[in-house]
């Protein structure tokens, strides 16, 4: 059976997708309201970023938004027209997202 | 012979038909997340930089653009959301015997536990 | 010369008459090679429309016998008892092998399937799909023959003669819409499905497509046409439209009230009335689940005595189903509440549905015998446009569906097996004629400058004589006027005029050629409606009202002449159920 | 034509108009009609045909919704013609186009060879494998298995969702809406054993994975069959069948 690699790209893509909807909102607030209203006190935020689960958490979180981005924006390239283009634009779009993913490390290990 | 007219194609049919907006603005708010998420991480290594990074931060947090640039993006991760729990009875649609559950239910179910993530979130931010 | 192209067998239809026929032929020998002509593509075939359901006995507590008796008396003693005793006993499994096909019918708890209550059926007998048991029905039967590979399609051809050869039927000359180019489909055997032609009254709940093309090509070749007279008329259509709502809409509980409130058919001999409430309600064959011939002529009465609504689209009464309640309604009968809302803007959960009778199924048709042949050597027919007849002066609801999958099946087997006995016919005497027939559209219709007459005037002055002559009620002055209204628009059709000169998907030749069809067969409706000086079923002589055994246990005949047409008579087949009187409303 | 108190109004249509070897391209020309509340688009161009225009073409039958051959764009807006009333259009223009997406045959009649052959590819039969069906019964099929593909299954094939589906538009060999649901129909058919064989095309990238969920389908679609939901469902069994076969490689596929 010829088999489409598509549904990795689109487990992934909805399991980003699922966490966005979840928390996507409530980060916002958190961090573009609560933060520079200075809601929230460095200490508390360093405590909690410095714990190595929540570091893996801050990877994941962006490996899947990243991912979860690179899909839509590549069938929607395709989508309004590009569909000739549609293997290189696949290729590039997830390896920005991986490369997206590994500066995300680097900022959660840092 | 005659032929048929043959069928035509529009290269700017995603401004053709509200719908199409729709679709087009839904698309692209997984992309606007991505950029959030860039902001979010730019925070975090804020953090690990220390005391003094952190407060730089969050003065240019202070901005107005910031502030406008955070606007839209609760927008966009909005309307993410709302589209993202419609689908979700499509594809998984559920029964219990012959009756389908209400999609309704389902999209609440959905409603309920973000609002579960956010006063959760909330909380362990804002002592 | 027009392409000539070869099969072994040719069906003309895709309705649920046609594809049976097919994928019986192919099942019967796989190695022949089946062409389907159809002037629509098959899934939008009239058998799409049926709503109600598909009678076969299947249920412990019912018999065969049952149903045979339920079916003569519902016929008035004019069905052929071999035939039904036939049909009856292959029903159920023509019925099965849809449900192996993957027929979405409706199911009880345990993985059954459901049977409904139909009009004039003494035991609840009806399978459905929800209320588009048709629907499903073809689109079964459609996508089922698509695996078929040896079954070639003609989709959108629209064929307009029979071609012969040596006393046989051998193929059919076609317009390819698209093109409008004549072909010749060849084959050994030729099936005739196409269907009935209540389009020859003005309304009715019949597609446009219903115009009895294939009525035409055999009787223009000789065939004749039995048991014309009988046209049933349907107690629940939509004013104005015509459109159906369904006899399910009784079964399932749904009563007839007029303009007092009153549930008028009590008056009329179909039984006295239960209570909505009442658990035995609705009782079988008995009030609104009386026949349908019954069921109509008491509206008119009724409209005599002026008890009835008066609306812009005529008199109505009400069909009142709210008893039933929202959820039993959605489950049951959908696409009743569908069609109420759009087509008379009430919904029926809330509101009484207006109702008036209206021309439904023709009991008439290709004259068969019980292996669906023909008179005409190698022509079969099958389905509402060919007439057995198992439905003799009365159609009972439910049972046209199961026909057209038993004789459909059996034309196809038929077919296959007349195929394999016979040779091809020569290529050049089917050439000749579908190039005469080519010469003859171009000169009559598509080339012609000088007509003067409208299509749309022809077949409306069609239709009203027909339904002020030929309707539920009839006379000899009225047949005699109609008779003459038909024969005058017949010679007017030769003048027919086309704003349309050009090849590609013209509508209006293939209308033209609808038109001069309907003109000839509603020519031998009124004929052999005034040859039959009697009442029986759907046929309603008001100067006749008896039903007369002595002269009239007969099947009439309609041959085709230069003039009016020629009726003879041949008798019913009578075996085990002598003519008696029909009984509702009481044990029988 | 009988005239009435209510055939005094008129309203205006824009109807497209081609004849293959005559016009170069589809142009849309305008007529008047009486206007009546009770009519739908198809009653006014039959009007038109019997009484003003003879060469106007197009496809109906049931006019009860149910035939799928009436299919047009009202207002750009695929509909059928038969269930579009001209009271919900008022004062008018109404304008009257061929489905979009497909090739015209003429005037308002569309070519539709492309669909058929997708539906029959998509193997819309049952395939009954190791489990044949009883003789002389039926298959038991509870009202809950019904139910699983009973949507589905009602589908009349009148190519509305074609012509709102912008991925159909520019990919041609993308399957469609109304056929991925109907292979859908069979695979959740208790009855059906044929699902790996039908897999092979509707899992693949013509099949579900072209289809961006545009969801345009689902709504112009007049039967409720909801296509882009019966992808949506294809798609979450395609990829858990996916991890399925890569945790499970020897396992029962
Ligand atoms: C609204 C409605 C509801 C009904 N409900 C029920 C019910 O509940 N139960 C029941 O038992 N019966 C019911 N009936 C009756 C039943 O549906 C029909 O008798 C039956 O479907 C006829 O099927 P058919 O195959 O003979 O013809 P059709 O389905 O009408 O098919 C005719 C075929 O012939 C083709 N054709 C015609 N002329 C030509 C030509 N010149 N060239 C090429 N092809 C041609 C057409 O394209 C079409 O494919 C109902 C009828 C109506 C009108
Ligand atoms: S899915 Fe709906 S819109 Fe598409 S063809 Fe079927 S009925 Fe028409
Ligand atoms: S509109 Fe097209 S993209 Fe998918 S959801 Fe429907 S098929
Ligand atoms: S005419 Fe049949 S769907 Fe409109």
């Amino acid at each position: 059976m010829r088999r489409s690699p598509e549904p990795v790209f689109w487990s992934l893509f909805s399991a980003g997708g699922v966490v966005l909807a979840l928390i996507a909102p409530a980060l916002i607030l958190a961090t573009g309201f609560l933060v520079p209203a200075e809601r929230v006190e460095f200490d508390r935020l360093s405590a909690i970023l410095t714990q190595p689960l929540a570091r893996i958490a801050v990877v994941g979180l962006a490996f899947l938004t990243f991912v979860h981005a690179a899909h839509r924006l590549r069938h929607t390239l395709v989508d309004v027209g590009l569909r000739a283009y549609g293997g290189p634009i696949a290729t590039v779009s997830y390896l920005a997202a991986l490369a997206l993913t590994a500066w995300a490390a680097l900022v959660a290990f840092g | 012979m005659a032929s048929p007219y043959p069928r035509r194609r529009s290269r700017r049919w995603f401004i053709e038909r509200w719908a199409y907006q729709r679709f087009v603005l839904r698309e692209l708010s997984g992309v606007v997340l991505a950029a959030y998420m860039v902001l979010l991480l730019l925070l975090v290594s804020s953090v690990h930089a220390g005391g003094q990074a952190f407060a730089d931060h969050v003065t240019t947090l202070r901005s107005p653009l910031m502030i406008a640039v955070h606007v839209i993006l609760v927008l966009f991760a909005l309307l993410h959301t709302v589209t993202w729990f419609q689908a979700v009875p499509k594809g998984l649609p559920l029964r219990r015997g012959e009756e389908k559950v209400p999609p309704a239910l389902m999209i609440g179910a959905n409603y309920v536990a973000m609002a579960g993530a956010t006063v959760i979130i909330v909380a362990a931010l804002v002592a | 010369m027009p392409d000539v192209l070869q099969h072994d067998v040719v069906i003309v239809g895709g309705g649920g008459a046609g594809l049976r026929a097919a994928i019986a032929a192919v099942e019967a020998d796989p190695t022949l090679d089946v062409a389907i002509v159809s002037k629509v593509y098959p899934m939008r075939s009239h058998t799409v429309s049926a709503e109600g359901g598909a009678a076969g006995v299947i249920k412990a507590g019912d018999s065969l016998e049952e149903h045979i008796r339920d079916t003569i008396s519902g016929s008035d003693w004019l069905a052929d008892q071999d035939a039904v005793e036939l049909f009856v006993r292959e029903a159920p499994q023509e019925l099965l092998r849809l449900e192996h096909w993957g027929c979405p019918w409706s199911r009880e708890p345990d993985g059954t399937v459901a049977v409904r209550p139909f009009g004039g059926m003494g035991i609840e007998r009806t399978w459905f799909a929800a209320d588009k048991t048709g629907f499903h029905m073809l689109h079964t039967l459609f996508q089922t023959s698509l695996q078929h590979e040896r079954v070639r399609r003609y989709d959108e051809w629209f064929a307009t003669r029979l071609l012969l050869d040596d006393g046989r039927a051998v193929g059919v000359s076609a317009i390819e819409l698209r093109s409008g180019q004549v072909r010749a489909v060849v084959g050994k055997a030729v099936i005739l499905a196409t269907g009935g032609f209540g389009r020859i009254f003005p309304f009715t709940t019949n597609a446009a497509i219903k115009t009895g093309d294939g009525l035409g090509l055999a009787f223009r070749a000789g065939v004749p046409l039995k048991d014309m007279e009988f046209v049933q008329y349907h107690p629940t259509g939509l004013p104005g439209t015509g459109i159906l709502i369904t006899e399910a809409a009784r079964g399932e509980g749904g009563i007839l009230v007029n303009r007092h409130g009153d549930r008028y058919l009590r008056h009329y001999n179909l039984g006295e009335p239960l209570d909505i409430r009442d658990p035995v309600h609705p009782r079988l064959r008995t009030m609104e689940l009386g026949p349908r011939d019954r069921l109509s002529q008491a509206f008119m009465k009724e409209q005599d005595q002026g008890n009835v609504f008066d609306g812009p689209y005529g008199t109505y009464v009400h069909l009142d189903i709210r008893h039933l309640g929202e959820r039993r309604v959605d489950q049951k009968i959908p696409f009743v509440r569908e069609l109420a809302t759009n087509y008379a803007g009430i919904d029926p959960v809330r509101e009484p549905i207006p109702v008036r009778p209206v021309v439904h199924y023709m009991m008439g048709g290709i004259d068969t015998n019980l292996e669906a042949e023909t008179a005409l050597p190698g022509l079969y027919a099958a389905g509402e446009c060919a007439c057995v007849s198992i439905n003799g002066a009365n159609r009972l609801g439910s049972n046209s569906l199961p026909e057209l999958l038993v004789f459909g099946a059996r034309a196809g087997t038929g077919a296959a097996r007349w195929a394999r006995e016979h040779a091809p016919a020569p290529r050049a005497a089917v050439e000749t004629q579908a190039a005469d027939e080519q010469a003859r559209i171009a000169r009559d219709l598509i080339n012609r400058r000088d007509g003067d007459e409208r299509i749309a005037t022809l077949r409306t002055e069609m239709q009203h004589a027909m339904e002020a002559g030929c309707g539920i009620y009839r006379t000899e002055a009225t047949l005699q006027a109609a008779a003459a209204k038909v024969a005058e628009l017949r010679e007017r059709a030769r003048r027919v005029q086309l704003d349309d000169h050009s090849l590609s998907f013209n509508t209006e030749l293939t209308a033209a050629l609808e038109l001069d069809i309907m003109i000839e067969i509603a020519e031998s409706v009124v004929h052999s409606a005034l040859h039959r000086t009697e009442s029986r079923g759907s046929h309603q002589r008001v100067d006749f009202p008896q039903r007369d055994d002595g002269r009239f246990l007969k099947h009439s005949l309609a041959y085709r002449t230069e003039g009016a047409p020629r009726v003879e008579y041949r008798d019913v087949a009578i075996t085990r159920w002598p003519p008696a009187e029909r009984v509702y409303g009481r044990a029988h | 034509m009988t005239s009435g108190a209510t055939t005094t109004q008129t309203i205006g249509f824009e109807i497209a108009r081609y004849l293959p070897g005559e016009d170069r391209a589809p142009t849309l020309r305008h007529y008047d009609v009486p206007y009546r509340p009770e009519w739908v688009v198809l009653d006014a161009l039959n009007y038109l045909k019997d009484e003003v225009d003879g060469t106007l073409s197009f496809r109906w039958s049931c006019r009860m919704g149910v035939c799928g051959s009436c299919g047009a764009m009202v207002n750009g807006v695929p509909r059928l013609m038969c269930a579009a009333f001209l009271r919900d259009y008022l004062p008018g223009p109404i304008r009257v186009e061929p489905l979009a997406n497909f090739p015209i045959e003429r005037d308002l009649v569309i070519v539709l060879d492309d669909f058929m052959q997708k539906l029959r590819a998509v193997k819309p039969w049952i395939i009954p494998g190791d489990r044949p069906p009883p003789a002389d019964a039926e298959y038991r099929q509870t009202p809950a298995q019904l139910a699983d593909f009973k949507q589905y299954s009602m589908c009349i094939n009148c190519l509305l969702c074609y012509s709102a589906c912008p991925v159909y538009q520019h990919e041609e060999e993308f399957l469609g809406p109304a056929v991925l649901a109907l292979a859908q129909r069979y695979d959740h058919d208790s009855r059906d054993r044929g699902n790996s064989q039908r897999h092979e095309l509707t899992w693949s990238d013509e099949g579900i994975w072209d289809c961006t969920f545009v969801g345009e389908c689902s709504a112009v679609c007049p039967k409720h069959v909801d296509p882009a939901g019966a992808i949506q469902q294809a798609k979450v069994e395609s990829t858990m069948d996916w991890y399925r076969s890569v945790l499970w490689p020897f396992g029962r596929r």
